[in-house]
């Protein structure tokens, strides 16, 4: 079971896995993204509250669902690397960090503009931005401290054992953050996001996601065999790929 | 075409279409570093080769 | 066991690696019949080693240094740790703090580490260097007494050594 | 004939303990940078004692944080330079052990020195004398906690020459919540509500941080010096 699982992990199975598989997940996050641009712009019906600025939904909640998962998935890769010393796991990590991080730029700035008509002001210190904004914190220490040793192999290691230590304090973080925020707010303030949704708002928010899971996706392919190519340049297979 | 309702967005246009472009933008970019990104690393990798190649000879 | 050869062929790497403290690409260091990746705490008990540095803090005296790093090994009274100076050299420079001895001093206080804590491992890189003649001789005539009591002593050097024909010779080459 | 782990860690505290007071000078430049800071604030914003009591918390925490993140630094640095910490590695003794000595030793000089010389600043910020005892108590728990995650990051930029910014980068994020609970409880005090929840959670992080993160330094420490 170890020698398949190994076998799996090998560098020019993964490359060449990842190159088959980016046109299906780019092709199908292209559809999913599509519909739900489409039904959520435009069929499903205005909030009762917000009107039609709840929209903002569609492109907000899937940035700020992907900035989490992609930290997860750097933490989740970088231990496995760490702990059965399988490097592919690095360069799975080392992959996702930018497209967390932007992913979280996205949340951040959509979240803000959707405070303008809610708030009346673009940041309002809401629970769930300021964590949005120390994980973008989390990722920019990661992503500095990887290219910050000379050795690359031991810069791989020392980030994925920060983005471990930084997937344990997220749920702390984040529930000292609404623990403050309701010690200096009140429950004044409108909470982002729409609590109970009838389908026709729903579907598409949920197609939305989907196409995004599948875009990075897609990126991460296109990243993950960039950095394997950085990281096996003298092997021999790297001659015939790069022919190929 | 469509209504101008639609692209007023009940009055909120100007939050709801930044956001749509912003995130949009985001996107593109990812898939244009990505794609850098792999095309350099491919560069640095056949220029290593092409040097191990002319040592051997 | 003598390690030589030339400049950034590896001898401290291998020697790092037989410490456990790099692990290697591939193969196991096995003592005593066991990987030292299993068992290191019991591999860690059995050695001794002296890198390039002599691990001495400069604000601490010499004997002060000793006590510390030789006390979390074994319990050792000061009377042992004052002879291991003696043997090694280094006896005038016990209460001296490390900061104002030479570096061949700190060198014989760093060997002075090594005989106190009674490892049947040794693993010494470059222990010639900054050493005078007389300390040389004091340095191989230690050798030759280790093997002696039946311990082993992996040295690297790029010096010649002279301890006699018990020594075994691995000559690196890039 | 071999040494316990409990003999290991007083060894190694009392040596840390050691050097520490036979450089008297790097004792007192943590405190005198905590002293200057709290006072750049009142110069910078107004000397009206109320506005002065009600931004105390978060200037207190903010300078405190600062304070023990810059010797943090030092934490590993001058061990890993000439050697000693390899022998550490290689005593025979676990590591966590000895991360957790070595940290313990640097709080006792740095994070409970702030401790003791908080009231003054507390003073000169306006803080009543009722919420001192909190104040006092939450800044401890605060830089303790702070110690063991600054033991992680210190780990992790050992061997780097320009770790100092790095390490803040790494740390100040992770220690948020030490922030948030202790200037909250010491805002509460001020306020004359009661401060118990938010020194119980600080409390609860303290113990857990205590007891993740020298696994974590130690693992740093393992893979910087590979």
């Amino acid at each position: 079971m170890w020698t398949w699982f190994y076998r799996l992990a090998s560098p020019p199975y993964v490359y060449w896995v990842a190159a088959a598989a980016t046109p299906w997940f780019l092709s199908l996050s292209v559809v999913a993204i599509g519909y739900g641009l489409i039904a959520g712009l435009v069929f499903a019906p205005p909030d009762y509250q917000q009107g039609d600025a709840f929209r903002i939904i569609y492109v907000h909640a899937p940035s700020a669902w992907l900035s989490m998962f992609a930290y997860t998935t750097m933490a989740l890769a970088g231990g496995i690397a760490l702990i059965w010393r399988i490097k592919i796991g690095h360069a799975v990590a080392a992959a996702s960090a930018p497209i967390g991080a932007s992913f979280t730029v996205a949340a951040l700035v959509t979240g803000s503009l959707w405070g303008r008509p809610m708030w009346g002001t673009y940041w309002a210190w809401d629970p769930r931005l300021t964590s949005e904004l120390i994980l973008l914190f989390l990722y920019v220490g990661v992503m500095a401290l990887r290219p910050a040793f000379e050795e690359p192999g031991r810069g791989d290691r020392a980030a994925a054992l920060l983005s471990i230590v930084g997937v344990v304090n997220i749920p702390i973080i984040h529930y000292s953050v609404v623990w403050w925020n309701s010690l200096h707010q009140g429950a004044t303030v409108a909470r982002l996001g729409v609590p109970k949704m009838p389908g026709s708002m729903l579907w598409p928010l949920l197609s939305m996601l989907l196409g995004f899971m599948l875009f990075y996706g897609a990126v991460l392919c296109i990243r993950l065999r960039g950095e394997v190519l950085n990281r096996e340049r003298q092997s021999a297979w790297v001659r015939e790929a790069i022919k190929a | 075409m469509m209504s101008s309702g639609f692209w007023s967005m009940g009055g909120y246009a100007r939050f709801v279409w930044p956001c749509v472009g912003f995130t949009g933008a985001v996107l593109a970019w990812n898939l244009w570093a990505a794609r850098r990104h792999f095309a350099a690393a491919r560069t640095r990798s056949a220029r290593a080769l092409a040097m191990a190649a002319s040592d051997g000879a | 066991m003598h390690v030589s050869g030339p400049n950034g062929t590896g001898k401290t790497t291998l020697l790092r690696v037989v410490t456990g403290l790099l692990r290697p690409e591939q193969g196991v260091v096995t003592w005593r019949g066991k990987s030292i990746a299993s068992t290191p705490t019991d591999y860690q008990n059995d050695l001794a080693y002296a890198s390039h540095e002599p691990a001495l803090k400069g604000d601490l005296t010499a004997l002060e240094n000793l006590r510390f790093m030789v006390g979390l090994r074994r319990r050792a009274t000061s009377q042992e740790l004052r002879a291991a100076l003696d043997r090694t050299g280094a006896a005038g420079c016990a209460d001296l703090p490390a900061r104002v001895l030479s570096a061949g001093q700190r060198r014989r206080v760093a060997m002075a580490r090594v005989l106190a804590v009674g490892a049947a491992l040794w693993l010494l890189d470059e222990p010639y260097t900054n050493l005078d003649t007389v300390g040389c001789a004091m340095l191989s005539a230690l050798l030759v007494e280790h093997a002696q009591k039946g311990g082993l002593a992996l040295v690297v050097a790029h010096h010649e050594l002279s301890v006699g024909a018990k020594m075994r010779h691995l000559a690196m080459q890039g | 004939m071999s040494v316990g782990a409990w003999s290991a860690f007083v060894l190694v505290l009392r040596r840390e303990l050691c050097l520490s007071f036979r450089r008297p000078d790097q004792l007192i430049q943590p405190l005198m940078f905590f002293l200057i800071v709290t006072t750049l604030f009142p110069l910078g914003l107004s000397v009206q004692l109320s506005l002065l009591r009600e931004m105390a918390p978060g200037v207190l925490w903010v300078a405190a944080l600062l304070a023990s993140l810059l010797s943090l630094d030092a934490l590993f640095k001058s061990d890993a330079e000439d050697g000693t910490l390899e022998q550490l590695v290689l005593s025979g003794q676990g590591l966590y052990v000895i991360v957790l000595a070595k940290t313990l030793a640097h709080w006792l000089v740095s994070g409970a020195a702030l401790v003791l010389v908080s009231p003054v600043v507390g003073t000169a910020l306006a803080v009543p004398l009722s919420a001192f005892p909190t104040m006092m108590s939450s800044l401890g728990l605060g830089t303790l906690a702070l110690s063991w995650l600054g033991a992680i990051g210190a780990g992790l930029t050992v061997g780097l020459k320009r770790g100092n910014v790095l390490i803040s980068l790494i740390v100040l994020p992770l220690a948020m919540p030490l922030l948030i609970f202790g200037a909250g409880a010491t805002d509460r005090a001020i306020s004359g509500t009661s401060p118990v929840g938010a020194l119980y959670l600080l409390a609860a992080l303290c113990v857990l941080t205590c007891t993740l993160a020298p696994f974590a330094a130690a693992a740093a420490l393992r893979i910087t010096l590979e």
